[in-house]
């Protein structure tokens, strides 16, 4: 797969390896000020998984819904939120894309559709639905993608979601991003039945596993499932097989697998992978590469200027929007 | 005016919902073929259809989350989870998603959601469909909690809910549906003051939901020894509305909150708190309740009584805050 | 299937008989005693269904558990529980098998190990995971058998159970009682995959489905389904194809289905079917039935009339049990 | 004594009980190979092996529903549900079938099981991932709830819960599990009193879990001008030790509760009620409390910081109460 020819228009092929650098440095940036102490609670790095969130978000229009879970720095980024409100968020300012209230596990962009940036597990996926069903009833067209991990199937909650799109026959689309393990726990040591689109099958879902290191392969799966949910009206699901290459949160040892194993992921790494595709059929040259990631580095770094001059936002409003305003007469 | 039941107000609400606003849709188990577990529904299905009558499987999670989802994807839903027994598996939407989504969003996202259920013993259902928790749920900030105990309020609490721009849960209250009476027309409904629902001058009694029968029973009765008993129907059990609360307690000096809820921890708790902090220096002994006993509701008839507030133990209790005991 | 010949011992034969006629005339009386308001709250006959409880509940041991739902006074009826008792429970009489606490819906007898009389739809799905669970940590060959209903499978809790109970190898027989409604909603209108068995298999439990109608079928895919949990330690499903001849409760005014489809059903009724073939084979003749009939009648009437002497719980006791009472030293 | 973290207080308390009844096992998410979300039960995996340190797949209705059945079959589960947050998943086999089966069933089955979960805010971990829920879970007859705020109660509560033969949740305060501090090991834990961890003879303060230790750093603040402050630890937060509070309280005529829960409807309003229902005629001042703001819990440090119970606000109300504001 990873071999076969990248046969996009140089300025897409390349937009996909920008966008993942910008993920990738975003994060390793992240980590940084996690040491730092000026980022703090929970962060979940995508490092490693990010021809996922780009192949797939590249495949879905503007107006489409995206429902993420805590590890979604980059789904964020992709459904346009600036970098800047995604570092100042996680920086706690108010010029964050959820005022500073929500942190790196709850980014929201009312504007792009992008529903979050949800901190339980599988939580997310009846909200798909719903949204999708929503937007059936009012006769629209537009799809809802849901992202969550292989250890989510495992929640009663995603087995009737999955009920509930199939029997109404909802535009869902399914992104289960695999990488093997939920915490410290193999999917083969917590799911009886390991091939998941054999479990989704059964629900009555179409379902499909995709190499989720190869950014092409992830967006042109993706591209023939939305057109199937757009066509059909009803789900689609599609299993990304990927990996992540750092610990699960900054506070995992990762006493649960090897290095070896870690090791031999990393070498099908998505962006040297595919960087490397797209030197070899001359859309990129060393230099354009290096651009690209000045580029990359270069946005960080303005997110991280914006994040540091971001101001607190005052005590006094801690008790707004626990409900909403009433609209003023 | 008009002679119809509980059952039947409800069921008007819904319909007059239905009618006026074709964002707004009906899902849960069993309330479209079936026509409704306690027959609220029925008759709906056939005038709205399957799209806006929805009946859902067994999956109270997924579709009470669904409903949130519906909900910020601009429909006006409202989902019916069958009592409140069963929405102990869908809590994690309530209260993880729906009730903190805005401001943990920094203010980006309402969930205009207006979620049904019935509650409350009195049935012989048992331990596993007796539940009263409405009061426990009150607990939750980024909620809004009604109890319709009346005709105008069954009717007629369902439409400011659904406009209202957050998640409220409204609380049928499942001996009531029989209930039957005069329904005032004109009667304005809002979904955030206590009513005064009989007026006196030596105690206060608050209730809600399927006490406030009870209370007005014991109001009724201490008239006829003498007590003028002022009955409080809380109506809103989240955000309370302490000014009603506190005026009639000024005015009284003595308070029994009658809740239906097990004692410890209970929504009476909270009021005689609220009491305390506000009014203290103004009472003239110390609030008091009646509450459920602490126990798993039984199915006997004689146990179910006694575990529940009862008409005597209102007055007995009435009477020992004015040392008529 | 119901052709085949009842190979059985005419003892054995004539017991399958006579239990499906004491759970049948014991729920037709709990009607009438409904009727009659000495039985309150909820009551779910199990009207049309007894075979499925009678061949199961015949191809457990003594002391294998046994947990069952809110339409289950045959299931304790079965496992032992005398007539009177759940009578009894039904009047609410401390007499009753659960002291009159739990009513219709809770019958409960740790003797028999039978667990309840559970009234949350799939609530005794991972209770039963865990008393196998029990089972195998502590090195017992006890099986668990939970009954449930087609409806249950769409609860989150059935999900989640059948996954532990396949991840685990855990000693369960699942016995999926399909009716075909759940209250008013058709299977195939509340469950996007009908065949259940294809559902659960995905969750890499062994599945079959057996004419529930026919008390021999259900017997015989019992014992070869307990000798497999047995065998391997780990679940077994089966789908019995049944249905319930009257509503779903005292309260259900049948609005869903049509009585053309209960007619039809009932022209399989496992009893008269049953009896037919008993008598075909001359297992049984008239009289020798008749003197079911009067048997099981009198066990009722017995029943009834130790439930009408029963006596009331003192109210001073109401708090009893709340929690355990510390032993007196 | 030995220098000790809460986190290794647990540890300790884990690793007796399962040497010391081999029916004992732990399960929860990660608590084998991963050595615990919190690090509690690391090393436990190696020392007792797979079958008595069980991860679970995400599935908390599943496995807390599990542990209940192999409670009932005989063993003495110790479920961890990784934090109170994800207890909403699970609320539906805790409070309609652990809670309720031996009543129901006449007395026939208890059910014999320790739930473990981290609770509290205080780490930045925003508003799914913050609740302080044991108050709130405090109002379900039939269960026990358990608070360690010390190391001695950190390590000894674990073992007479499983002692006990009904369900018993124990919260640990995810704020203090790096805590270190001085073991007394001769201390005798039991699961039924309040212990009053500071005497004095101006007000009563009432704290548990997570506001212990701001409400002793109060008093001495407090000390510091002037006024002496008992401090109650409840520790066990069902059944509530109504003796120890009214005897406190009956002598300084005056007290404050504590309590990380949001205001409403939370423990602190339920102790408030008993005060007032037990000994009103011997206060001085109304009770008070300090809780939460009624927010889901933000992200920011200084928001966080501000919504919940701090040192400050405890000495202003103490003060406030002594009429010295
Ligand atoms: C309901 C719930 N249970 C537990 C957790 C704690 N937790 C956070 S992430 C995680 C692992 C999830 O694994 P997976 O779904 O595979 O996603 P991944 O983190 O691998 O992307 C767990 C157990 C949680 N947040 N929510
Ligand atoms: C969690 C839950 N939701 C809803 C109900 C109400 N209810 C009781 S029985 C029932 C139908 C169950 O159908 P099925 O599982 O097929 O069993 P059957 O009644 O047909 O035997 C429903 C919806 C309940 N008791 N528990
Ligand atoms: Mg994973
Ligand atoms: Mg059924």
């Amino acid at each position: 797969m990873t071999n076969t020819p990248v046969s996009y228009p140089p300025e897409f092929a390349r937009q996909l390896l920008r966008d993942m650098l910008r993920i990738r440095r975003l994060e390793e940036r992240a980590a940084e000020l996690y040491g730092e102490a000026k980022i703090r609670g929970f962060l979940h790095l995508y490092i490693g998984e990010e021809a996922v969130a780009v192949g797939v978000l590249h495949a879905l229009n503007a107006d489409d819904a995206v429902v993420a879970t805590y590890r979604e720095h980059g789904h964020a980024l992709l459904c346009g939120v600036p970098m800047g409100a995604i570092m100042a968020e996680m920086y706690g300012k108010q010029e964050g894309c959820s005022r500073g209230r929500g942190g790196s596990m709850h980014l929201f962009d009312a504007g792009t559709r992008f529903f979050g940036g949800n901190a339980i597990v599988a939580g997310g996926i009846p909200l798909a639905v719903g949204l999708a069903l929503a937007e059936r009833m009012q006769g629209g067209r537009r799809v809802t993608a849901c992202f969550f991990g292989e250890g989510a199937l495992a929640e009663g909650a995603a087995a009737e979601a999955l009920n509930l799109a199939a029997l109404w026959q909802l535009p869902v689309l399914f992104c289960c991003e695999n990488n093997y393990y939920a915490m410290g726990t193999a999917l083969a040591r917590s799911q009886a039945q390991t091939d998941l689109c054999a479990k989704v099958q059964a629900f009555k879902v179409p379902a499909r596993s995709v190499d989720g290191m190869d950014v092409v392969a992830v967006h042109e799966a993706t591209r023939a499932a939305v057109e199937a949910v757009r066509a059909s009206g009803g789900p689609q699901f599609l299993e990304f097989r990927t990996y992540r290459f750092r610990a699960h949160s900054m506070f995992d040892p990762e006493l649960y697998r090897d290095k070896a194993e870690v090791e031999a992921w990393k070498t099908r790494g998505p962006i040297h992978t595919y960087s490397a595709r797209l030197k070899a059929q001359e859309l990129l040259d060393e230099a354009g590469f290096l651009a690209l990631e000045a580029e990359a580095v270069a946005e960080v770094e303005a997110a991280v200027a914006f994040a540091e001059a971001g101001t607190l936002e005052p005590v006094e409003t801690l008790m707004n929007d626990v409900y909403t305003p009433e609209p003023q007469p | 005016m008009s002679r119809i039941t509980y059952r039947e107000a409800l069921r008007q609400g819904l319909r007059e919902a239905l009618a006026r606003d074709p964002r707004v849709f009906l899902m849960g188990e069993d309330v479209g073929r079936y026509g409704g577990t306690f027959a609220v529904s029925k008759g709906l299905l056939d005038e709205f259809g399957e799209q806006r009558i929805r009946d859902t499987p067994l999956s109270e999670l997924g579709f009470v989350a669904a409903g949130v989802g519906a909900a910020l994807g601009g429909m006006r839903p409202i989902v019916e989870v069958m009592t409140v027994n069963f929405s102990l598996l869908a809590l994690d939407p309530l209260m993880n998603t729906a009730a903190a989504l805005r401001h943990m969003s920094g203010g980006q996202f309402s969930v205009p959601l207006v979620v049904r259920m019935t509650t409350g013993a009195g049935r012989q259902l048992a331990a596993q469909h007796s539940h009263s928790l409405e009061g426990w749920f009150a607990h939750i900030p980024g909620l809004k909690i009604l109890a319709p105990a009346t005709l105008e309020d069954a009717r007629g609490m369902l439409w400011p809910a659904l406009q209202d721009p957050d998640l409220v849960l409204l609380f049928e209250q499942g001996a009531l549906y029989n209930q039957e009476g005069e329904l005032d027309e004109s009667e304005v409904v809002d979904i955030r003051s206590a009513r005064v629902r009989r007026e006196g001058r030596d105690l206060t009694l608050i209730a809600y939901g399927g006490t406030l029968g009870k209370a007005l029973a014991a109001a009724e009765q201490l008239a006829g020894e003498g007590v003028s008993a002022e009955v409080i129907d809380l109506r809103v059990l989240r955000p309370l509305d302490d000014a009603t609360l506190m005026a009639s307690v000024r005015k009284t000096r003595r308070a029994l909150v009658v809740d239906e809820g097990w004692r410890s921890g209970s929504l009476a708790a909270e009021i005689i708190a609220r009491i305390v902090e506000q009014a203290f220096y103004d009472l003239d002994a110390p609030p008091a309740r009646v509450c459920s006993a602490e126990v798993p509701m039984p199915y006997a008839k004689h146990l179910e009584d006694a575990a529940l507030p009862q008409v005597p133990a209102i007055v007995a209790a009435a009477k020992g805050l004015l040392g008529l005991a």
